[in-house]
Protein backbone atom coordinates (compact mmCIF):
# COMPACT_ATOMS: atom_id res chain seq x y z
CA UNK A 1 0.00 0.00 0.00
CA UNK A 2 0.69 3.45 -0.54
CA UNK A 3 1.70 6.07 2.17
CA UNK A 4 1.54 9.78 1.79
CA UNK A 5 3.51 12.65 3.98
CA UNK A 6 3.30 15.94 4.76
CA UNK A 7 5.80 18.66 5.77
CA UNK A 8 8.56 18.08 8.76
CA UNK A 9 7.72 14.41 8.78
CA UNK A 10 7.95 14.22 4.51
CA UNK A 11 11.48 15.87 5.46
CA UNK A 12 12.42 13.68 8.30
CA UNK A 13 11.57 10.22 6.37
CA UNK A 14 13.24 11.71 3.15
CA UNK A 15 10.23 10.99 1.26
CA UNK A 16 7.11 12.34 0.49
CA UNK A 17 5.32 8.57 0.45
CA UNK A 18 6.37 5.01 0.20
CA UNK A 19 4.53 1.43 -0.31
CA UNK A 20 4.19 -1.10 2.48
CA UNK A 21 3.38 -4.55 1.65
CA UNK A 22 0.40 -5.11 4.05
CA UNK A 23 -2.13 -7.82 3.24
CA UNK A 24 -5.36 -4.54 3.18
CA UNK A 25 -7.97 -4.53 5.31
CA UNK A 26 -6.10 -3.44 8.35
CA UNK A 27 -6.01 -1.29 11.23
CA UNK A 28 -4.70 2.37 11.71
CA UNK A 29 -3.07 0.71 14.34
CA UNK A 30 -1.26 -2.37 12.29
CA UNK A 31 -0.47 0.22 9.34
CA UNK A 32 1.38 2.43 11.52
CA UNK A 33 3.18 -0.27 13.66
CA UNK A 34 4.64 -1.59 9.80
CA UNK A 35 5.37 2.28 9.11
CA UNK A 36 6.99 2.64 12.18
CA UNK A 37 9.02 -1.21 11.17
CA UNK A 38 10.18 0.61 7.78
CA UNK A 39 11.58 3.24 9.14
CA UNK A 40 13.18 1.90 12.41
CA UNK A 41 15.66 5.27 12.69
CA UNK A 42 12.12 7.47 12.98
CA UNK A 43 10.06 5.57 15.04
CA UNK A 44 9.65 8.05 17.86
CA UNK A 45 8.24 10.56 14.73
CA UNK A 46 5.51 7.85 13.40
CA UNK A 47 3.75 7.62 17.12
CA UNK A 48 0.17 8.16 17.74
CA UNK A 49 0.19 12.10 18.85
CA UNK A 50 3.53 12.81 16.85
CA UNK A 51 1.94 11.56 14.05
CA UNK A 52 -1.20 12.41 12.70
CA UNK A 53 -3.16 10.47 10.21
CA UNK A 54 -5.57 10.80 7.50
CA UNK A 55 -7.74 7.75 5.64
CA UNK A 56 -9.15 9.18 2.47
CA UNK A 57 -8.69 12.71 3.57
CA UNK A 58 -10.39 12.77 6.86
CA UNK A 59 -8.12 12.84 9.73
CA UNK A 60 -8.66 9.63 11.82
CA UNK A 61 -8.55 9.73 15.63
CA UNK A 62 -9.36 6.24 15.96
CA UNK A 63 -6.41 3.34 15.95
CA UNK A 64 -9.07 1.02 15.31
CA UNK A 65 -9.80 2.36 12.08
CA UNK A 66 -9.94 0.27 9.01
CA UNK A 67 -8.22 0.78 6.04
CA UNK A 68 -9.36 -0.74 2.91
CA UNK A 69 -7.26 -1.30 -0.75
CA UNK A 70 -7.86 1.56 -2.38
CA UNK A 71 -7.95 3.96 0.33
CA UNK A 72 -5.78 7.31 0.47
CA UNK A 73 -3.75 7.22 3.47
CA UNK A 74 -1.59 9.43 4.80
CA UNK A 75 0.84 10.88 7.95
CA UNK A 76 1.71 13.88 8.70
CA UNK A 77 2.54 15.77 12.30
CA UNK A 78 0.40 18.25 14.12
CA UNK A 79 -1.36 21.17 11.81
CA UNK A 80 0.16 25.03 11.71
CA UNK A 81 -2.29 26.75 9.49
CA UNK A 82 -3.82 29.96 10.28
CA UNK B 1 -2.35 24.71 -6.34
CA UNK B 2 -5.55 26.59 -6.41
CA UNK B 3 -9.45 25.09 -5.31
CA UNK B 4 -12.28 27.22 -5.49
CA UNK B 5 -15.25 25.30 -4.02
CA UNK B 6 -19.02 26.84 -2.95
CA UNK B 7 -20.31 25.13 0.08
CA UNK B 8 -23.81 25.82 -0.76
CA UNK B 9 -25.00 28.92 -2.43
CA UNK B 10 -23.25 31.73 -0.38
CA UNK B 11 -20.53 30.36 1.45
CA UNK B 12 -16.87 30.68 -0.29
CA UNK B 13 -13.70 28.65 0.57
CA UNK B 14 -10.71 28.55 -1.73
CA UNK B 15 -6.88 27.58 -0.81
CA UNK B 16 -4.83 29.59 -3.19
CA UNK B 17 -1.42 31.17 -3.57
CA UNK B 18 -2.36 34.33 -4.57
CA UNK B 19 -2.97 37.11 -2.43
CA UNK B 20 -6.56 38.02 -1.34
CA UNK B 21 -8.37 41.51 -0.77
CA UNK B 22 -9.95 42.18 2.08
CA UNK B 23 -12.27 44.84 1.03
CA UNK B 24 -13.41 42.49 -2.00
CA UNK B 25 -14.27 39.69 0.93
CA UNK B 26 -16.56 42.95 2.51
CA UNK B 27 -18.12 43.22 -0.06
CA UNK B 28 -19.27 39.72 -1.01
CA UNK B 29 -20.70 39.43 2.55
CA UNK B 30 -22.29 42.84 1.81
CA UNK B 31 -23.31 43.26 -1.22
CA UNK B 32 -27.51 42.31 -1.79
CA UNK B 33 -28.11 41.48 2.16
CA UNK B 34 -30.72 43.17 3.59
CA UNK B 35 -30.51 40.52 5.99
CA UNK B 36 -27.97 40.87 8.01
CA UNK B 37 -26.80 43.29 10.42
CA UNK B 38 -23.28 41.62 11.61
CA UNK B 39 -20.13 40.76 9.66
CA UNK B 40 -17.24 39.99 11.65
CA UNK B 41 -14.06 39.05 9.93
CA UNK B 42 -10.90 37.27 11.01
CA UNK B 43 -7.58 37.80 9.25
CA UNK B 44 -3.99 36.30 10.37
CA UNK B 45 -0.81 37.67 8.98
CA UNK B 46 2.78 36.68 9.78
CA UNK B 47 4.38 38.58 12.46
CA UNK B 48 7.76 39.01 12.54
CA UNK B 49 8.61 37.39 16.15
CA UNK B 50 7.26 33.80 16.70
CA UNK B 51 8.36 31.44 19.40
CA UNK B 52 11.15 33.10 20.28
CA UNK B 53 12.52 34.30 17.34
CA UNK B 54 12.89 36.71 14.32
CA UNK B 55 11.38 35.28 11.37
CA UNK B 56 11.51 36.54 7.94
CA UNK B 57 9.44 34.62 5.98
CA UNK B 58 7.67 31.34 5.99
CA UNK B 59 6.33 28.83 3.34
CA UNK B 60 2.98 27.21 4.13
CA UNK B 61 2.41 23.61 2.83
CA UNK B 62 -1.05 21.51 2.52
CA UNK B 63 -2.29 18.19 1.60
CA UNK B 64 -4.11 19.51 -1.36
CA UNK B 65 -7.80 17.36 -1.64
CA UNK B 66 -7.44 17.38 2.09
CA UNK B 67 -6.81 20.56 2.94
CA UNK B 68 -10.41 21.77 0.76
CA UNK B 69 -12.45 18.83 2.29
CA UNK B 70 -11.77 19.78 5.72
CA UNK B 71 -12.14 23.76 5.34
CA UNK B 72 -15.75 22.87 3.96
CA UNK B 73 -16.48 20.54 7.29
CA UNK B 74 -15.13 23.13 9.62
CA UNK B 75 -17.17 25.81 7.90
CA UNK B 76 -20.45 23.06 7.42
CA UNK B 77 -20.23 22.17 11.21
CA UNK B 78 -20.24 26.05 11.84
CA UNK B 79 -23.52 26.79 9.70
CA UNK B 80 -25.29 23.68 11.24
CA UNK B 81 -24.55 25.26 14.48
CA UNK B 82 -25.26 28.81 14.39
CA UNK B 83 -27.88 30.76 12.19
CA UNK B 84 -25.31 32.65 9.80
CA UNK B 85 -25.57 33.56 6.20
CA UNK B 86 -22.58 33.79 4.24
CA UNK B 87 -19.04 32.23 5.01
CA UNK B 88 -15.83 33.18 2.90
CA UNK B 89 -12.92 31.38 4.13
CA UNK B 90 -9.29 32.36 2.18
CA UNK B 91 -5.92 30.35 2.96
CA UNK B 92 -3.09 31.03 1.41
CA UNK B 93 -0.05 28.14 0.31
CA UNK B 94 3.31 28.83 -0.71
CA UNK B 95 5.39 31.76 0.14
CA UNK B 96 4.85 34.80 2.19
CA UNK B 97 6.96 37.67 3.83
CA UNK B 98 6.54 39.49 7.24
CA UNK B 99 2.68 41.06 7.09
CA UNK B 100 1.61 38.93 4.20
CA UNK B 101 -1.94 38.01 4.92
CA UNK B 102 -2.33 34.35 5.56
CA UNK B 103 -6.03 33.62 6.27
CA UNK B 104 -9.20 35.98 6.33
CA UNK B 105 -12.92 34.46 7.36
CA UNK B 106 -15.58 36.54 7.07
CA UNK B 107 -18.80 36.19 8.23
CA UNK B 108 -22.43 37.33 8.20
CA UNK B 109 -25.38 37.15 10.25
CA UNK B 110 -28.50 39.03 11.33
CA UNK B 111 -27.26 38.99 14.78
CA UNK B 112 -23.59 39.89 16.39
CA UNK B 113 -23.33 36.78 18.65
CA UNK B 114 -23.69 34.19 16.10
CA UNK B 115 -21.24 35.81 13.47
CA UNK B 116 -18.32 36.51 16.59
CA UNK B 117 -18.90 33.00 17.35
CA UNK B 118 -19.24 30.87 14.43
CA UNK B 119 -15.94 33.14 13.07
CA UNK B 120 -13.64 32.29 15.71
CA UNK B 121 -15.07 28.37 15.67
CA UNK B 122 -13.70 28.49 12.23
CA UNK B 123 -9.93 30.05 13.13
CA UNK B 124 -10.10 27.37 15.84
CA UNK B 125 -10.96 24.48 13.99
CA UNK B 126 -8.96 25.42 11.49
CA UNK B 127 -5.85 26.03 13.87
CA UNK B 128 -6.47 22.18 14.86
CA UNK B 129 -8.40 20.28 11.80
CA UNK B 130 -6.87 21.83 8.44
CA UNK B 131 -3.42 20.77 7.02
CA UNK B 132 -1.96 22.99 6.65
CA UNK B 133 1.57 23.77 8.04
CA UNK B 134 4.29 26.38 8.16
CA UNK B 135 8.18 26.15 7.56
CA UNK B 136 9.60 29.41 8.98
CA UNK B 137 12.69 31.54 7.75
CA UNK B 138 14.93 32.38 10.75
CA UNK B 139 18.40 34.24 11.37
CA UNK B 140 18.89 30.37 12.81
CA UNK B 141 17.90 28.89 9.25
CA UNK B 142 14.92 27.26 8.37
CA UNK B 143 12.06 25.78 11.22
CA UNK B 144 9.11 23.91 10.83
CA UNK B 145 6.47 25.68 13.25
CA UNK B 146 5.34 23.21 16.42
CA UNK B 147 2.04 22.92 17.37
CA UNK B 148 0.82 24.54 20.42
CA UNK B 149 -1.29 23.15 23.40
CA UNK B 150 -2.69 26.23 23.65
CA UNK B 151 -4.45 25.84 19.71
CA UNK B 152 -5.37 22.35 20.96
CA UNK B 153 -7.34 24.00 24.19
CA UNK B 154 -8.90 26.00 22.33
CA UNK B 155 -11.15 23.78 21.23
CA UNK B 156 -12.31 23.25 24.52
CA UNK B 157 -14.90 26.63 24.83
CA UNK B 158 -16.84 25.17 22.14
CA UNK B 159 -17.57 21.92 23.51
CA UNK B 160 -21.05 20.96 24.14
CA UNK B 161 -23.27 18.67 26.33
CA UNK B 162 -24.00 16.37 23.83
CA UNK B 163 -20.43 15.88 22.10
CA UNK C 1 -21.52 66.45 14.90
CA UNK C 2 -18.18 64.56 14.54
CA UNK C 3 -15.51 63.87 17.28
CA UNK C 4 -12.38 62.22 16.59
CA UNK C 5 -10.25 61.49 19.89
CA UNK C 6 -7.16 59.48 19.97
CA UNK C 7 -6.99 57.37 23.67
CA UNK C 8 -3.57 56.41 23.49
CA UNK C 9 -0.89 56.15 19.95
CA UNK C 10 -2.81 53.59 18.54
CA UNK C 11 -5.96 53.61 19.17
CA UNK C 12 -8.76 56.12 16.97
CA UNK C 13 -12.24 56.10 18.19
CA UNK C 14 -14.83 58.57 16.24
CA UNK C 15 -18.60 59.45 16.01
CA UNK C 16 -19.65 61.02 12.65
CA UNK C 17 -22.43 61.34 10.40
CA UNK C 18 -20.05 59.96 7.29
CA UNK C 19 -19.88 56.35 6.57
CA UNK C 20 -16.85 55.01 7.16
CA UNK C 21 -14.38 53.04 4.77
CA UNK C 22 -13.75 49.40 6.09
CA UNK C 23 -10.75 48.98 3.70
CA UNK C 24 -9.07 52.49 5.15
CA UNK C 25 -9.65 51.09 8.32
CA UNK C 26 -8.51 47.79 7.83
CA UNK C 27 -5.27 49.03 6.27
CA UNK C 28 -4.77 51.54 9.43
CA UNK C 29 -4.72 48.39 11.30
CA UNK C 30 -2.65 46.40 9.51
CA UNK C 31 0.18 48.95 8.14
CA UNK C 32 3.47 49.31 9.76
CA UNK C 33 2.45 46.69 11.83
CA UNK C 34 5.31 43.75 12.26
CA UNK C 35 3.76 42.68 15.41
CA UNK C 36 0.18 41.53 14.92
CA UNK C 37 -0.74 38.30 13.73
CA UNK C 38 -4.07 38.91 14.11
CA UNK C 39 -6.90 41.33 13.01
CA UNK C 40 -10.92 41.42 14.35
CA UNK C 41 -13.55 43.41 13.11
CA UNK C 42 -17.00 44.07 13.32
CA UNK C 43 -19.56 45.97 11.43
CA UNK C 44 -23.45 46.66 11.93
CA UNK C 45 -25.50 47.13 9.38
CA UNK C 46 -28.95 48.65 8.98
CA UNK C 47 -31.21 45.11 8.67
CA UNK C 48 -34.49 45.31 6.84
CA UNK C 49 -36.17 43.04 9.27
CA UNK C 50 -35.97 44.07 13.27
CA UNK C 51 -38.02 43.11 15.85
CA UNK C 52 -41.00 42.16 13.27
CA UNK C 53 -41.32 44.75 11.33
CA UNK C 54 -40.19 45.90 7.69
CA UNK C 55 -37.87 48.93 8.59
CA UNK C 56 -36.73 51.47 5.43
CA UNK C 57 -34.52 53.63 7.16
CA UNK C 58 -33.26 54.45 10.83
CA UNK C 59 -31.94 57.28 12.91
CA UNK C 60 -29.43 57.31 15.39
CA UNK C 61 -29.65 60.00 18.10
CA UNK C 62 -26.87 60.10 20.65
CA UNK C 63 -25.66 62.27 23.45
CA UNK C 64 -22.46 64.72 22.45
CA UNK C 65 -19.83 64.47 24.91
CA UNK C 66 -20.51 61.38 27.13
CA UNK C 67 -21.03 59.16 23.81
CA UNK C 68 -17.17 59.42 23.14
CA UNK C 69 -16.43 59.78 26.86
CA UNK C 70 -18.19 55.81 26.93
CA UNK C 71 -16.32 54.59 23.84
CA UNK C 72 -13.13 55.93 25.00
CA UNK C 73 -14.02 54.07 28.84
CA UNK C 74 -14.59 50.83 26.74
CA UNK C 75 -11.71 50.82 24.35
CA UNK C 76 -9.94 51.23 27.75
CA UNK C 77 -11.20 48.50 29.45
CA UNK C 78 -10.27 46.29 26.50
CA UNK C 79 -7.04 47.22 26.55
CA UNK C 80 -6.14 46.67 30.10
CA UNK C 81 -7.68 43.04 29.67
CA UNK C 82 -6.07 41.71 26.88
CA UNK C 83 -2.97 42.36 25.31
CA UNK C 84 -4.10 44.24 22.19
CA UNK C 85 -2.63 46.81 20.14
CA UNK C 86 -4.44 48.94 17.87
CA UNK C 87 -8.14 49.52 18.05
CA UNK C 88 -10.27 51.10 15.57
CA UNK C 89 -14.00 52.24 16.74
CA UNK C 90 -16.31 54.38 14.62
CA UNK C 91 -19.93 54.91 15.16
CA UNK C 92 -22.33 56.63 12.94
CA UNK C 93 -24.91 59.06 13.60
CA UNK C 94 -27.98 60.93 11.93
CA UNK C 95 -30.16 59.20 9.02
CA UNK C 96 -29.64 55.58 8.07
CA UNK C 97 -30.88 53.92 5.05
CA UNK C 98 -31.02 50.41 5.02
CA UNK C 99 -27.74 48.01 4.90
CA UNK C 100 -25.87 51.13 5.53
CA UNK C 101 -22.78 50.51 7.54
CA UNK C 102 -23.59 51.63 11.29
CA UNK C 103 -21.13 51.21 13.46
CA UNK C 104 -17.36 49.54 12.89
CA UNK C 105 -14.61 47.62 15.86
CA UNK C 106 -11.56 46.54 14.33
CA UNK C 107 -8.72 45.24 16.83
CA UNK C 108 -5.10 43.69 16.41
CA UNK C 109 -3.40 41.55 18.23
CA UNK C 110 -0.60 39.35 18.47
CA UNK C 111 -2.39 36.46 19.01
CA UNK C 112 -6.23 35.53 17.58
CA UNK C 113 -7.74 34.73 20.62
CA UNK C 114 -7.05 38.86 22.51
CA UNK C 115 -8.35 40.08 19.30
CA UNK C 116 -11.41 38.00 18.96
CA UNK C 117 -12.05 38.82 22.90
CA UNK C 118 -11.77 42.62 22.90
CA UNK C 119 -13.37 43.21 19.85
CA UNK C 120 -16.51 41.21 21.22
CA UNK C 121 -16.60 42.81 24.71
CA UNK C 122 -16.36 46.16 22.65
CA UNK C 123 -19.13 45.45 20.83
CA UNK C 124 -21.31 44.23 24.05
CA UNK C 125 -20.40 47.27 26.02
CA UNK C 126 -21.26 49.49 23.31
CA UNK C 127 -24.45 48.77 23.29
CA UNK C 128 -25.35 48.76 27.06
CA UNK C 129 -23.27 51.54 28.00
CA UNK C 130 -22.86 53.75 25.22
CA UNK C 131 -25.20 56.83 24.99
CA UNK C 132 -27.11 55.94 20.77
CA UNK C 133 -30.87 55.34 20.23
CA UNK C 134 -32.16 54.34 17.14
CA UNK C 135 -35.23 55.59 15.67
CA UNK C 136 -36.86 52.85 12.63
CA UNK C 137 -39.12 54.03 10.15
CA UNK C 138 -41.76 51.38 9.71
CA UNK C 139 -44.82 50.84 7.47
CA UNK C 140 -46.55 51.82 10.45
CA UNK C 141 -44.74 55.24 10.99
CA UNK C 142 -41.66 55.82 13.03
CA UNK C 143 -40.69 54.04 16.66
CA UNK C 144 -37.83 54.17 19.11
CA UNK C 145 -36.27 50.29 19.11
CA UNK C 146 -36.70 49.11 22.71
CA UNK C 147 -33.71 47.57 24.71
CA UNK C 148 -33.51 43.96 24.52
CA UNK C 149 -32.90 41.92 27.25
CA UNK C 150 -30.73 39.41 25.90
CA UNK C 151 -27.55 42.81 25.23
CA UNK C 152 -27.93 43.33 28.53
CA UNK C 153 -27.00 39.48 29.46
CA UNK C 154 -24.11 39.63 26.89
CA UNK C 155 -22.82 40.75 29.49
CA UNK C 156 -22.61 38.08 31.78
CA UNK C 157 -20.32 36.06 30.01
CA UNK C 158 -17.42 38.83 30.68
CA UNK C 159 -17.91 38.58 34.40
CA UNK C 160 -14.75 37.51 36.19
CA UNK C 161 -14.38 36.72 39.80
CA UNK C 162 -13.16 39.91 41.05
CA UNK C 163 -16.13 41.81 39.26
CA UNK D 1 -31.07 72.42 38.28
CA UNK D 2 -31.15 72.06 34.30
CA UNK D 3 -31.59 68.31 33.22
CA UNK D 4 -31.15 66.61 29.87
CA UNK D 5 -33.36 64.28 28.09
CA UNK D 6 -32.41 61.92 25.08
CA UNK D 7 -34.42 59.88 22.56
CA UNK D 8 -37.95 58.65 23.07
CA UNK D 9 -38.18 60.63 26.70
CA UNK D 10 -36.92 63.54 24.83
CA UNK D 11 -40.27 63.11 23.11
CA UNK D 12 -42.27 61.68 25.57
CA UNK D 13 -41.36 65.08 27.65
CA UNK D 14 -41.81 66.93 24.91
CA UNK D 15 -38.65 68.83 25.91
CA UNK D 16 -34.82 68.28 25.51
CA UNK D 17 -34.20 69.61 28.96
CA UNK D 18 -36.36 71.37 31.82
CA UNK D 19 -35.06 73.61 35.05
CA UNK D 20 -36.28 72.15 38.31
CA UNK D 21 -35.77 74.33 41.29
CA UNK D 22 -33.69 71.87 44.45
CA UNK D 23 -31.28 72.64 46.65
CA UNK D 24 -27.95 70.61 45.59
CA UNK D 25 -26.59 68.84 46.75
CA UNK D 26 -28.72 66.09 46.15
CA UNK D 27 -29.04 62.35 45.57
CA UNK D 28 -29.64 61.06 42.42
CA UNK D 29 -32.65 59.32 44.27
CA UNK D 30 -34.44 62.59 45.28
CA UNK D 31 -33.59 64.30 41.41
CA UNK D 32 -35.89 62.15 40.10
CA UNK D 33 -38.48 62.11 42.44
CA UNK D 34 -38.07 65.54 41.93
CA UNK D 35 -38.66 65.15 37.94
CA UNK D 36 -41.39 62.67 38.65
CA UNK D 37 -42.90 65.67 40.66
CA UNK D 38 -42.76 68.10 37.76
CA UNK D 39 -43.89 65.44 35.22
CA UNK D 40 -46.65 63.53 36.69
CA UNK D 41 -48.38 62.41 33.58
CA UNK D 42 -44.63 60.61 32.61
CA UNK D 43 -44.18 59.68 36.06
CA UNK D 44 -43.62 55.40 34.68
CA UNK D 45 -41.24 56.64 32.20
CA UNK D 46 -38.98 58.26 34.27
CA UNK D 47 -38.76 55.21 37.43
CA UNK D 48 -35.35 53.69 37.73
CA UNK D 49 -34.73 50.58 35.25
CA UNK D 50 -37.09 53.02 32.72
CA UNK D 51 -35.13 56.14 32.85
CA UNK D 52 -31.22 55.79 33.03
CA UNK D 53 -29.76 58.37 34.49
CA UNK D 54 -25.93 59.86 34.32
CA UNK D 55 -24.34 62.32 36.27
CA UNK D 56 -21.33 64.36 33.83
CA UNK D 57 -21.86 62.34 30.93
CA UNK D 58 -21.09 59.21 32.84
CA UNK D 59 -23.70 56.39 33.53
CA UNK D 60 -24.62 56.20 37.07
CA UNK D 61 -26.55 53.06 38.43
CA UNK D 62 -26.25 54.26 42.11
CA UNK D 63 -29.35 56.06 43.24
CA UNK D 64 -27.58 57.31 46.28
CA UNK D 65 -24.84 59.19 43.99
CA UNK D 66 -25.09 62.73 44.96
CA UNK D 67 -25.38 65.75 42.24
CA UNK D 68 -23.80 68.89 42.78
CA UNK D 69 -24.29 72.07 41.74
CA UNK D 70 -23.07 72.74 38.22
CA UNK D 71 -23.42 68.87 37.72
CA UNK D 72 -24.57 67.79 34.22
CA UNK D 73 -27.39 65.52 34.93
CA UNK D 74 -29.19 63.60 31.96
CA UNK D 75 -32.00 60.97 32.18
CA UNK D 76 -32.62 58.95 28.75
CA UNK D 77 -33.81 55.08 28.17
CA UNK D 78 -31.65 52.34 27.94
CA UNK D 79 -29.42 52.84 25.24
CA UNK D 80 -30.06 50.87 21.67
CA UNK D 81 -26.48 51.41 19.63
CA UNK D 82 -24.29 49.19 17.60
Amino acid sequence: MNILFFAALREQLGCAQCDIALPLPASLATVRAALIQHFPQQADLLTQGRALAAINQNLINDENAVINSGDEVAFFPPVTGG
Amino acid sequence: MSAETNTGTEHYIAVQQADFDVAQEYAALRNNNRCDGAVVFFTGLVREMNQGSAVSGLTLEHYPGMTEKALQQIVGDACARWPINRVRLIHRVGTLEISDQIVFVGVSSSHREAAFDACYYIMDYLKNRAPFWKKEVTGQGERWVEALDKDKQALNKWQTCDD
